[in-house]
């Protein structure tokens, strides 16, 4: 193994016999080498966040036919740094009657959370931290935990917008859940295995081809996930002034700010691996590292992409927000995991040119269909928001015949 | 898959079921839902029945796709459900009839939730007694079909409802007691439930007794049991008079299963249970049967011929249609073993098919009339043709099916029975021409006075044509009735080899 | 390794101490959390006995699922009946809902 | 001699029943509840040990992500018993204190006398549960299908019984 | 191409045709007509190329065209039936005239039914079109407006077309049966095609119904047949000497009949049905309450063709045990004696009608009749001859009538007169207004009167009666020569009455003639009503015999297993039908040379009752009536219904239910209500249950927890117990 075709893992080899010369026993020497990796990768993450604050400012300032930061450094890329220093020298403040464990405990959840996602990313065929043959369950309940620290952070400031804002992220949050699980599970399907290595292997075809509207679906409940907009509900200034975090200052806050972030890059991250192939490419088997570009091209795609959403779509309502998952997404993706399944089953996997058209032409079937009711249902209720309503008195208005 | 391939009929009969509880939970006020519910929850037993179908060996012996299970071991019945060429037309005739009766029961606006509940449980029920194998099982789907038929003509009938609901219920339910006293004697006698083994045990039984009765009379018991049960059904001649009452009151839609598929339950019966249970009982009073069927193609050509509403002309259709049904399976009892049998079961089994497509549609064109008029005095109509083409047309076609156009479905059927009986009952054949002779009558009669003639002023301008709905609920009865028509091989196919295995099954225990 | 009778003891101890929760806590939804906590323990039985004894065979393992589900649909189910209570009593609390009293 | 193993196994069992007892004793309910997720985690971790990693994932899952939140937001709902810092246990409370003792005694001596109490050696291997074999065994019809279909019916039952209980129906307005 | 293949396709442009008007097509009426033609136009090419092979084909008869191809059509057992299509020389002659007729006919309905004539100002779906008017030079001015269902009607005559090709080129009854019922159906639409008018409308049932005894005999002789040979194939049966020997020599259980005789008869009644003989003929006439095309189609082209070809078809068995002279089986007997009474007794109806197309139903009838007879004296070939000559000039009858109707319609409109326009008494003099018209009309009169040596009628006539007289059955023979002689007499009678003469109405001098659509195809038939007749001059005759070659007897006669016996050629038939033949002209034209407008028919004062007897046609639909319909209703409106159903049955039943009502209430009084309620009820079991409840009710604090803690101690209780005392010991 030559340190150009697969730096990381010959980076490591070494490390462990390093280490193992030491006559560490090779149980700790596993266990000092997950230790490793997860500081690194943590690192990694934490530094790409400042990165992608920097970015984000930016291009959205572009979006909105502003510079963005300017100032500091070329292209103002040292703002962010000049913004860290900033808060890490606030000072800590605890507000009255907070609870003092939930309060300080819900940050650091928070961050842990989206750097737990880290753990079961395939970086590149051969850089994975755990090929975890529940990797793609571990993702789902690693985000379950991220509303732990929502929650703690809403509860514990002791504050009634905060706890409100908790209340309608976790409503957001698990209801989301719902339809991600399921666009999940095509994937899953395609492949019979729940390990993300599978998965990017099994990638043959990308399955945004085989599933994009369930691509589609994952895609619109990770931002919702991530609380982006249109999904920033929880943040809705005119409402909640700034939502659960609003009793939190200083690097607690910015703890926040960084999962935020963060937690918007690996959602890009994972699609890319889900559904672009991740590390797939030309050459990427035999050149990892090659791979590596190719799944950072892939997310930076996605990531531009929802940075282009965020700057371009206004709020949704709470109650437009929930209709949509469970009115739509939630149904449409359970025709299509059913439509999937006996579809994969009729048209076999070794049948990859007719499993494409199949597959292709069922997605824009479902989506045209569900489009359609929606559609209608939509023009529905514009119609009876149009009718001439009484205003000068109140006449109970006849009972109508839905069916008609 | 496997799921799929070995209950592939446990999926087809409870799927309706399933459908019907998943109704429950929808809200009772969005009719609109409830409709789309009921209908695709109908749609996917057709599918499957259509997959059934594919998989359907047709020149394989016995029944195939069996399932068994232990139901209720302790009288040795079980759950035990298969196919054979018969039951598999029967079950594909519900799956088609029951999508479109829904449909068609789109216009029901009061208590939709329970009027589609109650039509995916007959469904249910009704595909039950086609598929199950244990007599018991079989009585079970057979009361399970009875009860919604009620309550569907009890609630949402006409004017005359109660009377005709508690006619129905009363006059079935007394077929339905000697049915379960036919089931308990032959389950205590022969110890076991099981129509694969009855087929078998029961005709050869000749000793042993039953609270001190000798085994004859024990089966003639039963076999009288089943008779009437069956009959009652059907319904024979003089046993028919519930139906008119039933259909008229009935809504279309239920008019259309009652019509298309729970009449086929009678007739099922006497193929299933009383041919290959009682053989040569069955050759004795064959010719009382004969002469009832033809009694019943006479006076139910006659009966329609006499009637001034529509829908009541359309229900003594039934009773002469099914006049052949009998006609033909007294002929194959009679004749049994030889190809004259087979060809009157043939034309038996057909006939429950065709006459299950064009009655259906004959009595949905009756619904599109009435819901239009409010009336079925056919001293009303006059002259609709020029108001309604299509209309017109769809009714011209169907009546046509109905009557037996040779290439529409009716004729082959007709034919097959009259050629399989002519040999053996000469004489009741030829009456029962008188029959025919009038089903054309009464027919041209019901098609002279709705379409022809002057238009009747009251209705000029006021009758829209038929809607796009309405169209599609007719569409495949019309191209069923077609196909059926010009090329019955596909049907007789699967029915062919069914029949014939079970004339010659009788015909060994001679 | 660690013995089985580890575990056991373990789960025997979580197990009594939800069972002490349901029986004792005046909340309700305290009680709710003394039977997640018993039902935890029965998986964690379950678990011990399919890892040294019955690995090969799915029993195990399916009964822990069907208990997660059992788990989550007692929670759903449990938690709405305890909201809905307290919209029409303003309680939760155990010995203050005494309706059944004969 | 403890291994690194076991001694892991003990302090995780020792907080997990720290946070258990704590969850039946706290005052505020919202701490209880969060020791209740301490609790579950350490569950977790004791699958995890017992070689089930996808049901440690699914504890965290459905646990925590699920059903310690919804406890949660249902503390949070029912604001008083929120605030209410009182007594948390009835009156009687020793009554069951000394049934649950008794029971955990008579529990322990029962085990006891199994043979193969003190079993240390595993069937299962490192590469922990098989969960395509657990799938395939789920809706096998010769497996568990039906297990899993009545799951699946009173999951979606607790599903509309929940959305119909918490459902407010007052009178003119939704 | 595939000469099998082909044949199977003759029938099918017309089907498509009916298929695509119907569903496609039918607000488009240029499309519709085209599509119809096109489709007649395709079946009648196939119709040509099939027929010239089969005449070029030796020994046609034993080996038909097209029987090598056959598919499984019904699986019966352990055989199947099977269909299939064959041309022998019988089909091949049918297939010749009626892809011809069709054709024409189709031609003609353009023209009939005005087509690229305006909207009619009143029309309505359902009735005829009243004419439309439209502005010349400032002022109104009526002309004949376009039929207002024209699509329909080309697709109901189309499938008309699909169904008697079918009918001609299948290979067994069954399909036969099919189409022929095909055929009814669409006789039946078509005669009601306007169906608004109620005489209309009646025609049509009575023609459906009618035909329908006759189908339902039928129906059982296929049933009888298929039983007792097992097939319904023509050559297996009827080519078949040991299968026909069989059927001949089997005794039926009915009439001391064989059973080639028993279903010969009820075969034969399909015909009686289908070719209107007596005593089924009365639908026929009412049947001319449908456009003429139609009438055209029913009586010459097809229907009543279907009818005598079914009967030539079976011939083999209905004269199955004959041997070529001597005495007639039943069967054929039957029909001698049908064909006789119906040829001779339409046409003493025909003489007294004065509808011009009444009189050629009756003529029609009448000729049916001919045909009838000459099989049931076996001769067959002659019978299949005058069917082909009769297809043509009776076709073209009816399309001229169709014509003078349309001229006299058009009088009508332009002078607002009040007439029938179908009433000869109203016409006269139309020779000069409508010339190609008159000609033709003329030829085809002629040919029907048998106008010796020119005509097509002529030749096959006189073999008919030539048949009759040779095989020594003189009453037959007299019987149709009487008919023979009133056909030329009510044809003169027509001819005179239509065309000669002065104009007898004001709509009658205003008549014109009608477009080129429509007479271009009586020109076609006028000349196949002459030259069809030259391919069957007996070898025999005098002077003509031998200059061309009996082509027909060669080809046709081959069909035949058993011979009649030569045809010693005697010269009374022969001057018989010259006698009848001219006579009948002649005497025609004298009565009838000078009728004026307003004067009674001639006939009226010296045949006095007769006449009206005739005019009336001898009260058969008064008789029908008053017998069959009247009992028919009664036995099903009143038997049936009122006494059987609701009396008897249901009376049966509604006393079961009074009676179970008053035993239910017998009960509930007697023994529920003093027994069970007062006694059981109040005092021994409930008190007791209360009582008990009460004090058991006392340890229910309400509390859950209690209840568990209690229920958990017994638990425990009990589990210490049984373990300490079972396990342990």
């Amino acid at each position: 193994m030559s340190f150009w075709i697969d730096p990381i893992n010959f980076v490591i080899a070494w490390l462990k016999g390093l280490l193992e010369s030491w006559g560490l026993q090779p149980g700790l020497v596993t266990f000092v080498m997950y230790l490793i990796g997860a500081f690194v990768t943590t690192l990694l993450a934490m530094l790409l966040v400042v990165f992608l604050i920097w970015l984000e400012r930016k291009l959205i300032g572009r979006v909105q036919d502003r510079l963005g930061p300017n100032r500091l450094g070329p292209w103002g890329i040292f703002q962010t740094f000049a913004d860290m220093l900033k808060i890490f020298t606030k000072e800590h403040i605890t507000p009255d009657g907070a609870d003092g464990v939930a309060y300080n405990l819900a940050p650091v959840i928070s961050v842990g959370a989206v750097l737990m996602v880290w753990a079961v990313i395939p970086f590149t065929a051969t850089v994975v931290g755990v090929d975890f043959n529940a990797g793609v369950l571990y993702l789902m309940a690693v985000g379950a935990l991220g509303e732990m620290g929502v929650i703690l952070a809403g509860w514990g400031s002791n504050n009634k917008y905060a706890m409100l804002a908790a209340f309608r992220a976790v409503a957001q949050l698990i209801s989301y859940e719902v339809p991600m699980v399921l666009a999940l599970m095509i994937p899953v399907m395609f492949t019979g295995s729940m390990s993300l290595q599978a998965l990017v292997k099994e990638q043959d075809i990308w399955f945004i081809f085989l599933a994009p509207v369930a691509a589609l679906i994952f895609f619109i409940s990770s931002i919702a996930e991530v609380g982006r907009t249109p999904f920033d509900l929880v943040e809705s200034e005119s409402e909640l002034v700034s939502g659960f975090n609003i009793e939190y200052s200083g690097l607690k806050f910015g703890m926040f700010y960084v999962a935020d972030f963060l937690h918007a890059f690996t959602i890009s991250l994972l699609f890319a691996a889900l559904y672009l192939g991740g590390w797939r490419g030309p050459g990427a088997e035999q050149y990892p590292m090659l791979g590596f570009v190719y799944f950072a091209l892939k997310t930076a795609v996605v990531y531009f992409i929802g940075i282009l959403m965020r700057a371009s779509l206004p709020r949704f309502r709470i109650d437009q927000m929930m209709d949509l998952n469970w009115k739509y997404l939630t149904p449409l993706a359970l025709v299509l995991v059913a439509a999937t399944a006996v579809a994969g089953k009729i048209v076999p996997a070794e049948m990859a040119g007719l499993r494409l058209v199949v597959m292709l032409a069922l997605n824009g079937i479902i989506f045209a269909a569900a489009d359609r009711l929606m559609t209608r249902r939509r023009s529905a209720r514009r119609q009876v928001a149009q009718a001439p309503r009484p205003v000068a008195h109140y006449v109970q208005p006849a009972p109508t015949d839905p069916g008609d | 898959m496997d799921l799929l391939t070995n209950h592939l009929l446990t999926l087809i009969l409870f799927t309706p079921v399933v459908g019907a509880v998943v109704l429950l939970f929808l809200p009772a006020k969005n009719i609109r839902v409830l409709r789309w519910a009921a209908l695709a929850a109908s749609l996917v037993p057709f599918g499957l029945a259509l997959g059934l179908w594919a998989r359907f060996d047709p020149s394989a012996e016995g029944f195939q796709f069996v399932e068994m299970m232990p139901w209720y071991p302790a009288i040795q019945s079980s759950y035990h459900l298969g196919v054979d060429g018969i039951s598999l037309m029967m079950v594909l005739l519900t799956v088609v009839l029951t999508p479109l009766a829904v449909l068609a029961s789109f216009t029901v606006t009061e208590r939709v939730k329970a009027y589609m509940f109650l039509f995916l449980l007959l469904e249910t029920g009704m595909l039950g007694v086609f598929l199950s194998l244990d007599l018991l099982l079989f009585f079970v789907f057979w009361e399970v079909g009875l009860v919604p038929m009620y309550f569907l003509i009890a609630q949402w009938g006409g004017t005359r409802r109660n009377y005709a609901a508690l006619k129905f219920i009363l006059y079935t339910m007394g077929g339905s007691l000697g049915l379960l006293l036919a089931t308990q004697m032959i389950g205590v006698v022969a110890g076991t439930f099981d129509l694969t083994e009855l087929f078998q045990i029961w005709p050869a039984l000749n000793s042993g007794t039953l609270l001190g009765l000798p085994m004859a009379t024990v089966k003639a018991v039963a076999f009288w049991a089943f008779v009437i049960a069956f009959a009652i059904k059907v319904p024979v001649w003089p046993f028919h008079t519930w139906l008119p009452d039933a259909h008229t009151e009935a809504p279309t839609a239920g008019s259309m299963i009652l019509a298309g598929v729970l009449l086929k339950l009678g007739a099922y019966g006497f193929l299933r249970l009383v041919l290959p249970l009682y053989p040569l009982e069955s050759k004795l009073f064959a010719g009382w049967l004969a002469a009832l069927g033809a009694l019943a193609i006479i006076f139910g050509a006659l009966g329609a011929f006499g009637q001034k509403d529509f829908k009541r002309l359309v229900a003594y259709s039934s009773i002469n249609h099914m006049g052949f049904v009998v006609l033909g399976i007294a002929a194959a009892a009679a004749a049994v073993g030889s190809q004259d049998a087979v060809i009157a079961l043939n034309g038996a089994v057909l006939q429950m098919v065709t006459h299950g497509l064009s009655a259906a549609g004959m009595f949905f064109l009756v619904g599109v009339i009435y819901e239009r008029t409010h009336t079925r005095d056919l001293t009303e109509f006059g002259g609709l043709f020029a108001q309604m083409p299509v209309y017109g047309g769809v009714l011209l076609f169907t009546a046509m099916g109905s009557l037996g156009l040779p290439g529409l479905a009716g004729f082959v059927s007709e034919f097959l029975v009259v050629r399989g009986a002519w040999p053996v009952f000469t004489l009741a054949t030829a009456l029962s021409m008188i029959g025919l002779f009038f089903t054309g009558a009464y027919i041209l009669k019901a098609l002279k006075m709705v379409l022809h003639g002057p238009l009747n002023e009251r209705w000029k301008g006021k009758l829209p044509e038929m809607s796009l709905r309405e169209g599609i609920v007719i569409a495949p009865l019309m191209v069923l009735m077609l196909i059926l028509g010009v090329w019955p091989a596909w049907a007789l196919d699967v029915i062919n080899r069914t029949v014939s295995m079970i004339s010659l099954a009788m015909s060994l225990w001679f | 390794m660690i013995p089985i009778s580890w575990f056991l003891i373990f789960s025997a101890a979580l197990f009594c101490i939800g069972l002490f929760g349901v029986l004792a806590r005046k909340n309700t939804i305290g009680m709710l959390m003394g039977v997640e906590l018993m039902l935890n323990a029965v998986n964690i039985n379950l678990l011990a006995f399919w890892a040294y004894r019955y690995a090969g065979q799915m029993n195990g393992l399916v009964f822990v699922a069907i208990v997660f589900a059992a788990a989550a649909a007692e929670a759903a189910v449990g938690l709405a009946l305890i909201i809905s209570v307290y919209r029409r009593r303003t309680t939760v609390m155990a010995d203050e809902l005494n309706l059944m009293k004969g | 001699m403890i291994t690194g193993l076991q001694a892991f196994f003990l302090v995780n069992a020792l907080i997990t029943l720290f946070a258990a007892v704590k969850v039946v004793s706290s005052r505020k309910l919202v701490h209880a509840a969060l020791w209740l997720v301490l609790a579950l985690m350490g569950v977790a971790a004791t699958f995890a040990m017992l070689g089930s990693r996808f049901f440690s994932v699914i504890q965290v899952f459905v646990y925590i992500g699920a059903i310690a939140t919804l406890i949660i937001v249902a503390v949070m709902l029912t604001r008083n018993s929120m605030e209410d810092v009182g007594p948390q246990v009835n009156r009687g409370w020793w009554l069951p204190l000394v049934v649950v003792v008794l029971l955990f005694v008579g529990l322990v001596v029962v085990l006891s006398g199994w043979g193969d109490f003190g079993l240390s050696t595993r069937t299962v291997g490192a590469e922990g549960e098989n969960v395509m074999e657990l799938g395939k065994a789920l809706v096998d019809p010769n497996g568990f299908v039906l297990p899993f279909e009545i799951a699946s019916a009173l999951l979606l039952g607790a599903m509309v019984a929940a959305i119909y209980l918490a459902t407010d129906r007052k009178e003119g307005k939704r | 191409m595939n000469m099998d293949l082909l044949i199977w396709l003759i029938p099918l442009p017309p089907l498509l045709a009916f298929a695509a008007i119907v569903l496609f097509t039918n607000r488009s009426k240029a499309l519709s007509h085209s599509l119809a033609i096109g489709a007649a136009g395709l079946s009648w090419l196939a119709s040509m190329v099939v027929f010239f092979t089969a005449v070029g084909r030796e020994e046609l008869a034993k080996h038909p065209l097209g029987v090598d191809l056959k598919v499984n059509w019904l699986p019966l057992g352990d055989g199947a039936f099977k269909i299939g299509v064959q041309v022998d020389p019988l089909s091949a002659v049918i297939l010749f005239f009626v892809a011809w007729t069709v054709l024409m006919i189709f031609v003609y309905s353009v023209g009939y039914h005005n087509f690229g004539q305006p909207a009619g100002d009143h029309d309505k779906p359902g009735l005829p079109p009243h004419g439309a008017t439209v502005k010349v030079k400032g002022h109104g001015h009526q002309v004949p407006s376009v039929e207002p269902m024209y699509s329909r009607f080309f697709a109901m005559i189309s499938l008309f077309a699909f169904g008697m090709f079918l009918l001609v080129v299948t290979d067994n009854l069954l399909t036969l049966y099919m189409a022929w019922e095909i055929m009814g159906l669409c006789s039946y639409l078509l005669i009601g095609f306007w169906y608004a008018k109620p005489s209309a409308r009646d025609a049509a049932v009575k023609a459906f119904l009618t035909t329908r005894v006759g189908d339902m005999f039928m129906l059982l002789g296929m049933a009888a047949l298929y039983k007792m040979t097992g097939t319904l194939n023509y050559q297996e049966i009827l080519a078949n000497p040991t299968v026909l020997e069989m059927l001949a020599s089997q005794a039926a259980p009915v009439l001391g009949l064989s059973w080639a005789g028993l279903i010969g008869i009820l075969i034969f009644m399909g015909t009686v049905g289908k070719s209107a003989q007596f005593p089924l003929h009365v639908w026929l006439p009412d049947a001319m309450e449908g456009p003429t095309p139609v009438s055209a189609m029913i009586h010459a082209a097809t229907m009543v063709s279907a009818g005598v070809y079914l009967s030539i078809r079976f011939f083999p068995l209905i004269s199955a045990g004959w041997d070529g002279g001597g005495a007639l089986t039943p069967a054929m007997m039957t029909l001698a004696v049908v064909g006789a009474v119906t040829a001779l007794f339409a046409a003493t109806i025909a003489v007294a009608q004065n509808d011009i197309k009444r009189v050629l139903a009756y003529s029609t009838i009448s000729q049916l009749g001919y045909m009838i007879a000459a099989l049931g004296v076996g001769a067959y070939v002659a019978a299949a001859f005058h069917l082909v000559t009769h297809a043509f000039f009776k076709a073209l009858l009816f399309l001229g009538s169709g014509s003078v109707i349309h001229g006299m319609e058009h009088g009508v409109l332009h002078t607002h007169q009040h007439i029938d326009p179908q009433d000869m008494q109203h016409m006269g003099g139309l020779r000069k207004k409508m010339p190609v018209t008159f000609w033709t009309f003329l030829a085809g009169g002629l040919a029907l009167s048998g106008f010796p040596l020119v005509t097509a009628g002529f030749w096959s006539k006189d073999e008919i009666l030539s048949g009759a007289f040779n095989g020594g059955h003189v009453w037959v023979f007299v019987i149709l020569a009487l008919a023979a002689l009133l056909t030329a007499f009510y044809t003169a009678r027509q001819i005179t009455l239509t065309f000669l003469g002065q104009a007898r109405s004001e709509a009658a001098e205003h008549a014109s003639e009608s477009r080129a659509v429509m007479t271009a195809p009586l020109v076609v038939l006028a000349f196949f009503a002459i030259t069809a007749g030259w391919v069957g001059i007996p070898k025999a005759f005098p002077g003509l015999g031998g200059l061309v070659p009996n082509w027909f007897e060669e080809f046709v006669g081959e069909m035949l297993l058993v011979h009649g016996e030569a045809a010693h050629h005697s010269l009374v038939p022969l001057i018989t039908s010259l006698v009848v033949a001219l006579g009948g002209l002649a005497l025609g034209w004298w009565v009838y040379r000078d009728v004026r407008a307003g004067q009674k028919d001639p006939l009226q004062k010296p045949l006095g009752p007769v006449y009206t007897l005739l005019q009336n046609k001898y009260y058969f639909d008064e008789l029908y009536g008053a017998t069959v319909v009247r009992f028919s209703r009664w036995v099903s409106e009143v038997f049936t219904d009122r006494w059987l159903d609701r009396g008897v049955i249901d009376g049966i039943l509604h006393g079961i239910a009074a009676a179970g009502l008053w035993l239910g209430g017998v009960l509930r009084n007697g023994f529920d209500l003093p027994v069970i309620n007062r006694f059981l009820g109040d005092t021994v079991v409930a008190g007791g249950t209360r009582k008990l409840g009460a004090e058991t009710s006392k340890i229910q604090t309400g509390r859950l927890q209690q209840y568990m803690l209690m229920g958990l101690a017994v638990v425990l209780a009990a589990s210490a117990i049984i373990y300490f005392f079972f396990v342990m010991a």
